[in-house]
């Protein structure tokens, strides 16, 4: 097998930069560990998660997908090429790498967004399995696991007490970047360090049976009351993929962009008659919720949660997707058991 | 989409000098929106307004820019113009590419580029311009007259022959002003009370003026058509309900040496006194700097002698509120103090007076019964040096500009001075002389060939006084080119014309503008030249520009004019710039209802059908708002916007000046 | 008794009576503070206090479901009363719609309504200090060229996600329709490329100009760790110096953007 | 005279300043009328937008110009005193204190940023204003690379 000492990672990162990719991987910049284009120099933090997903290269947060110039009156449009850079994204953790099917569905399941698509086959993910967690994962709840090899074209596997990393290929992609990866890999034998124990905190199927006949249900009020309406769990989230189209203008052009927006804001579905379908905050966070664990499933067989827990990580008001499908999930026991008597 | 047309004019040489009209004509017609473009000659002419009436009407029109002279030149001309032709005039805005472009520029490729851009600015604009309606706000028609001087009383007069109220405001005890102090008049030499007097007692007793004096402006509130006067009633301790002006008082009055201002400190006047015999209304005023009753606390005598028991030692100011559709400043002037003046001596020799001081001693009325007395020691000068030009013309010391008047009234004084003294010798030294106006000039050389004034052209360098009294007056004679000494017993210094000292705190009350050298400036001088920038008030008479008494009279009584014309409706038109709050989105922090000059904004509240306030937010008073845009800053939702400049208007107007060649191209993604 | 005993039996107290229907402290949750919204007396015992508290609970003051419960009761350190002091002066609470449970630095001085907190403010906490640190760092940056500066904001702006977690924790940003929900015009781009996040960082700092408390809360919740307290704590800094101005110790307050004294700073002014 | 300097100094450096000025309707606007009556030459960089009051100039208002590419920015209106809406240039000065501060420390300093008053009988001033601001900004370069409130796109 192939094998990479855990202190090399740098060096890995170097010799695919040499051989043309462009390598994303967690940095740290200030009091926070982010996805960001490496660099020679910049250390690559394996513990721990980055505060923001692949998603933001797969899917940036600003992208201009349509161009006109203007002459005199009228308008011409102009082609704007989809472009992927090539790129590898290295140890991002199995939750970040199974996110991945989530875009890859909903950027395809009607039409093909040529945008997504050329970023995405330029784009060869390398999970790091996990063999730490901290109290906010909770991947084995929602049917992922920290040594998961969804969506990665390439997984390392700590091994010898985090000496060693075990690099196995599992794509084509992933077999032209261990290629790449060249001499800093070396043949040989390593036993995997046993991945981290994330205790199963709520019975997943349970908790979708609640949430689809109970969406007028008085608890949500309970659930959102400290949530203040900002973005900050949609801009974390991995699967998150809810965008605003704006286009801006000078005298010469106008650009079509297209932005991140997401349900927790009041004006992500406000009419122009000034109605608001989801008046409320309430009704902002249950879309949330129903979306991850209730829609995307009935739609696509999806889970569109991963359990990264980056969100109730990042929440400045301590709300918590997993704490409330733990409240949940013991309401449905208490049912079961007031049921057997 | 809009329909724009542009109309650049030539201005006959003054922009297409500059300016490649033709150019800039081709420019616009390729912007966004624009569907007509042309330049012409003179846009402001008959055929000029004919062109862009027709365009209108044959292109369809939604908007209009006219690239021209500035705004304050024509739009006006242009908006009726577009109104002409069944445009909503608001929809019609200028490019000012004369005075902010082809004047000032001499680059012509600069200038041209610099047009088509400001052009374009208005373009963007005027393509969010909406139709305005002009606000009407019903009109208060009592007019207030500041200045109690000829032009004061004039333009009440005349607004009042109109049968409209006015409420006459002077600071001083009496009306009549600079005027009243005057002995003949030039250049017919008509006495100058005899001419005034009736006039004072006509504006005291006609029904629809009310006088007010001893009164002062204390604030000003409100706007054109609804202004709100605060006027302090300065306690003179006589109520003039009891007081017949009989005289008692003051011949008994024990404090008798205060130098009386009306006489320019040449005779001595009481503590409860009148300004002068002639006084309108000719009821006395106690002093209370002189008074021993209210500084001391004991006399009391005109009390006891009073007849009518009309002494009101505890009379105190009374703040008066007085609503009124508009304002006539007609504050006049006062003399600037040659004390200034050191080679002058510094206004420390007694024998060396001014005007004023010449005309009390010349006037019949005046504190020597009209014979020429000098104040030192009452002798009878043999010879009176008048200077001329006394800190006018001296940018250094004095002012820079020509007093005007000065020329005539000298002339006059040389005059009086031969017909009173008889082989006296008047010399005047002047720098220029200017006496362009009816009977002016005329008078002037009478001055020198029948009175035998000796009029030198020169300024005079140094006046000192003698040992033996005698005061000596150096100078040059320009035109023979030597130097001149005169030993005068008295000399009189023409004192430059000067603004008020308290104009400026006026003004700022009213908000009009003032000129460099603190003269009221009228909105426009040479077409609106009685008006002021601020709708409602209007100038007349010293308070604008050194002016003599027909010329004070003229303004007074087109002031009046304008005033009767204002009044002439029962309600008034208004520019409908106003400022509107959008209640949808107003967070009510009330930022706005701070920081709004006019308080033109108020609490609203929002009521359910039960009555029930659901919210409360901001709400703009249409007739009180004035369109400064200072709530549109201040307001961090935008939530109020200000039409004819709203956000929309400006942003576009920001955005129609990005360079495009600039601006790297950058892949938007990251 | 502990602070925390004490804020726990003022806030069941105030919900038997009824002087409150709403109490908003702070829980524990997984180890950290998180806020708690409490209606029930009976809950009081889940409220915790520490320095760990970061939240400004008055922003949740903005929320309707909140505002519903007026009066309400709401654990605030003196930044938070300052901030409730100055929602108050912005009209946007009543007076006696808020119980302050007023924490001290490590005291605790009971349940005030508004007059009184504002009073202990101005008695007891006059001069809140910023830290040293973070006022090097002000001067650090007002050290740097213009271009040093520009490139370090332009820097630190580049990981703004356009959350608006920063807007959600400040209680000074009770717009229902902030400046960026605006687009006739598109003052803010919601691009989330340089000159809409400038835009948006500057108007945030301005529009808390004279309003911002100093509570820190934005930069707490910001999930990038943007150092948005320079922003804050210069512009405290300067309209403290230039115009004596602190917010949130007056109920009367004018706002200081919408005020005016004629003799303000001129200098800088041709 | 300036004029002349500034246009040679353009000449050497092909540079042309981009200066967007915000200017009250009865002060600078009629300063500026009168500067042309009075036929006063001055550079040509400035571009007017003309407002009712300083009291209605937005700091949005100066964002937008910088992000559309202004090399520099002039703010000009009333004199203290003299403002025909009687306060609008004050509430202008405080906000420009402020947000001038807060400008300059995030990257946009005070050559790129100007506030004047210039009265209706101050056309001399209006011109002299102009000339020297032109050169400043001259002096200070191009702003476009820099600027961090540019749009890029």
């Amino acid at each position: 097998m192939k094998l990479l000492r855990a202190d090399k990672l740098a060096e890995l990162a170097a010799a695919l930069a040499a051989q043309g990719y462009r390598i994303v991987a967690p940095i740290r910049q200030g009091r926070i560990v982010r996805l960001a284009e490496w660099h020679p120099g910049a250390t690559i933090e394996t513990s721990g998660i980055s505060t923001n997903s692949v998603k933001d290269f797969l899917f940036p947060r600003s992208e201009i997908i349509d161009r006109y110039s203007l002459n005199g009156g009228d308008f011409v449009q102009q082609e704007v090429a989809p472009v992927g850079i090539k790129t590898a994204v290295l140890a991002v953790r199995p939750c970040d790498a199974e996110s991945v099917n989530v875009l890859d569905t909903v950027f395809n399941w009607d039409s093909n967004d040529a945008f997504y698509n050329a970023r995405r086959e330029a784009c060869t993910v390398v999970s790091l399995a996990c063999v730490s967690a901290d109290q906010h994962c909770f991947c084995t709840s929602v049917g992922g696991n920290p040594g998961s090899t969804e969506g990665a074209d390439v997984v390392l596997r700590p091994a010898g007490g985090g000496e060693q990393l075990i690099l196995e290929p599992l794509t084509p992609k992933g077999r032209a970047l261990a290629e790449a990866a060249g001499g800093v890999l070396s043949e040989g034998e390593a036993a995997a360090d046993p991945v981290a124990e994330i205790p199963r905190r709520f019975d997943l199927k349970a908790v979708r049976e609640w949430l689809a006949g109970n969406f007028d249900s008085p608890l949500w009020q309970e659930f959102a009351s400290a949530c203040l309406g900002c973005g900050a769990c949609a801009y974390a989230c991995p699967s998150c993929h809810c965008f605003d189209m704006q286009d801006e203008s000078n005298r010469k052009e106008s650009v079509r962009y297209r932005n991140w927006d997401t349900c927790g804001l009041a004006l992500f579905t406000l009419h122009t008659s000034g109605h608001n379908p989801r008046s409320t905050q309430m009704a902002r966070w249950r879309q949330r919720v129903m979306h991850k664990l209730s829609y995307m499933p009935q739609r696509f067989n999806l889970t569109a949660c991963m359990g990264c827990g980056r969100c109730s990580r990042l929440c400045p008001n301590g709300l918590a997707i997993s704490e409330t499908c733990e409240k949940i999930a013991r309401l449905c026991e208490a049912k079961h058991e007031g049921g057997k008597r | 989409m809009a329909r724009v047309g542009v109309f650049i004019c030539h201005c006959g040489e003054n922009i297409a000098r500059t300016v490649d009209v033709a150019a800039a004509a081709a420019a616009a017609a390729k912007f966004p929106g624009v569907v007509y473009s042309v330049d012409y000659k003179y846009m402001c002419s008959d055929p000029g307004q004919q062109l862009i009436r027709k365009a209108i009407a044959d292109h369809k029109l939604t908007g209009a820019v006219v690239a021209a002279c500035s705004p304050r030149m024509h739009e006006n001309t242009f908006r009726r113009a577009a109104a002409a032709a069944g445009m909503n005039p608001y929809l019609l805005e200028m490019a000012n590419v004369r005075e902010h472009c082809a004047w000032v520029h001499s680059d012509r490729a600069a200038a041209t580029a610099k047009a088509i851009d400001l052009i374009r600015v208005m373009v963007e604009k005027v393509k969010r311009n909406r139709s305005l309606k002009t606000i009407t706000v019903p009109v208060e028609p009592t007019a207030v007259v500041i200045g109690g001087g000829i032009a004061g009383i004039q333009a009440a007069l005349d607004i009042a022959a109109g049968g409209k109220q006015v409420v006459l405001i002077e600071k001083s005890p009496s009306l009549g002003g600079h005027m009243a102090r005057l002995s003949e008049t030039f250049p017919t030499l008509d006495c100058s009370q005899c001419i005034l007097t009736p006039r004072m007692v006509e504006a005291a007793n006609h029904p629809n003026i009310t006088l007010m004096t001893s009164s002062e402006v204390e604030s000003v509130g409100g706007f054109v058509g609804n202004f709100e006067v605060t006027v302090r009633r300065k306690a003179r301790y006589v109520d003039p309900a009891k007081c017949t002006g009989c005289g008692e008082c003051w011949s008994k009055c024990p404090s008798k040496n205060i130098p009386s201002e009306f006489d320019a400190g040449l005779s001595r006047r009481t503590a409860i006194y009148r300004a002068s015999p002639q006084a309108v209304p000719n009821q006395p005023v106690i002093d209370a700097q002189h008074c021993l009753m209210l500084t001391k606390g004991r006399c009391g005598v005109c009390a006891k002698v009073c007849p009518r028991g009309a002494i009101n030692f505890k009379d105190a100011d009374e703040l008066v509120k007085v609503k009124a559709g508009a304002i006539v400043l007609a504050t006049g002037f006062e003399l600037w103090d040659h004390s200034a003046y050191g080679e002058y001596g510094a206004g420390r020799i007694a024998d060396v007076i001014d005007g004023f001081a010449f005309e009390r001693l010349a006037s019949a009325s005046g504190p020597t019964a009209g014979e020429i007395r000098r104040p030192s020691d009452g002798a009878e000068p043999k010879t009176v040096v008048f200077v001329q030009c006394c800190g006018s013309r001296d940018e250094k010391v004095g002012v820079k500009y020509c007093s005007k008047i000065c020329c005539m009234y000298t002339a006059k004084h040389a005059m009086l001075y031969a017909h009173k003294v008889h082989g006296g010798r008047a010399v005047v030294f002047y720098m220029d002389i200017r006496s362009a106006g009816k009977g002016y000039d005329e008078f002037v050389r009478r001055a020198i060939e029948k009175d035998g004034a000796e009029y030198i052209r020169g300024r005079v360098s140094k006046i000192y006084r003698r040992a033996d009294g005698k005061i000596t007056v150096r100078g040059t004679d320009t035109l023979a080119g030597m130097p001149v000494t005169v030993e005068a017993d008295m000399v009189v210094l023409a004192d430059a014309v000067t603004p008020r000292a308290d104009a400026q705190k006026l003004a700022r009350m009213l908000g009009v503008a003032y000129d460099a050298d603190g003269f009221f400036s009228e909105a426009h001088p040479k077409l609106r030249p009685v008006e002021t920038a601020v709708a409602g008030v209007y100038l007349a008479g010293a308070c604008q520009a050194p002016k003599d008494i027909p010329e004070s009279v003229s303004q007074a009584s087109a002031a009046a004019a304008k005033v009767l014309g204002l009044f002439s409706k029962p309600k008034l038109e208004r520019e409908p710039i106003v400022s509107h709050v959008n209640r949808i989105t107003c967070a009510h922090c009330r930022a706005c209802i701070n920081a709004c000059p006019y308080k033109a904004i108020e609490d609203f509240n929002i009521l359910d059908r039960s009555g029930k306030v659901l919210r409360t937010v901001s709400n703009v008073n249409e007739g009180l708002c004035q369109g400064c845009g200072t709530c549109v800053s201040v307001c961090r939702s935008k939530s109020i916007d200000l039409d004819g400049f709203t956000d929309e208007q400006v942003y576009l107007q920001i955005a129609a000046l990005e360079p495009v060649e600039a601006g790297a191209k950058t892949e938007g993604s990251s | 008794m502990s602070i925390v005993d004490s804020i726990r039996a003022d806030a069941a107290d105030l919900l038997q009576t009824g002087r409150a229907k709403l109490v908003l402290g702070y829980r524990n949750r997984q180890g950290r503070r998180a806020p708690i919204l409490l209606t029930d007396a009976a809950g009081a015992d889940q409220l915790v206090y520490d320095a760990e508290c970061r939240q400004n609970l008055a922003a949740y003051l903005r929320k309707p479901e909140v505002r519903q419960h007026f009066p309400v009761a709401v654990v605030a350190a003196p930044p938070a009363m300052r901030s409730l002091v100055m929602l108050a002066a912005e009209s946007q609470i009543a007076a006696d719609s808020v119980t302050v449970l007023a924490v001290g630095e490590n005291e605790y001085h009971g349940a005030l309504d508004l007059p009184a907190t504002a009073q202990l403010l101005r008695e007891k906490y006059a001069n809140l200090a910023l830290p040293e640190e973070l006022l090097r760092r002000v001067r650090e940056i007002a050290a740097m060229s213009e271009e040093e500066r520009a490139a370090f904001w332009t820097e630190q702006f580049s990981k703004c996600t356009r959350c608006y977690a920063c807007r959600s924790a400040c209680p000074g940003c009770y717009c229902q329709w902030c400046i960026s929900k605006r687009n006739v015009p598109q003052w803010i781009s919601t691009a989330d490329l340089p000159h809409g996040t400038y835009a948006w960082n500057i108007t945030r700092a301005f529009h808390h100009a004279g309003r911002c408390t100093l509570c820190g809360a934005c930069e707490a919740a910001c999930p990038q760790g943007l150092p948005l307290m320079l922003l804050n704590a210069h512009v405290a800094e300067c309209v403290e110096k230039e115009f004596g101005h602190k917010t949130g110790y007056d109920l009367a307050e004018k706002p200081l953007i919408g005020s005016w004294r004629t003799e303000d700073d001129d200098g800088f002014v041709r | 005279m300036e004029k002349t300097e500034t246009i040679t100094e353009n000449a050497r450096t092909g540079f042309e300043p981009h200066i967007i000025a915000f200017v009250c309707n009865w002060c600078t606007y009629a300063g500026a009328d009168l500067a042309g009556t009075s036929r006063l030459q001055y550079a040509p960089n400035v571009r007017i937008i003309k407002l009712p009051c300083t009291g209605r100039i937005d700091p949005l208002l100066v964002l937008k110009a910088f992000q559309g590419g202004a090399d520099a920015v002039l703010v000009s209106g009333c004199h203290p005193g003299d403002c025909h809406y009687t306060s609008g240039n004050y509430h202008a000065r405080r906000r420009w204190s402020v947000f001038g501060k807060l400008l300059a420390f995030a990257g946009i300093d005070g050559r790129r940023l100007y506030f004047s008053w210039v009265s209706a009988a101050e056309g001399q001033k209006f011109a002299d204003l102009i000339n020297s601001i032109t050169k400043e900004v001259h002096a200070a370069g191009p702003f476009d690379r820099i600027n961090p409130a540019r749009r890029r796109a």
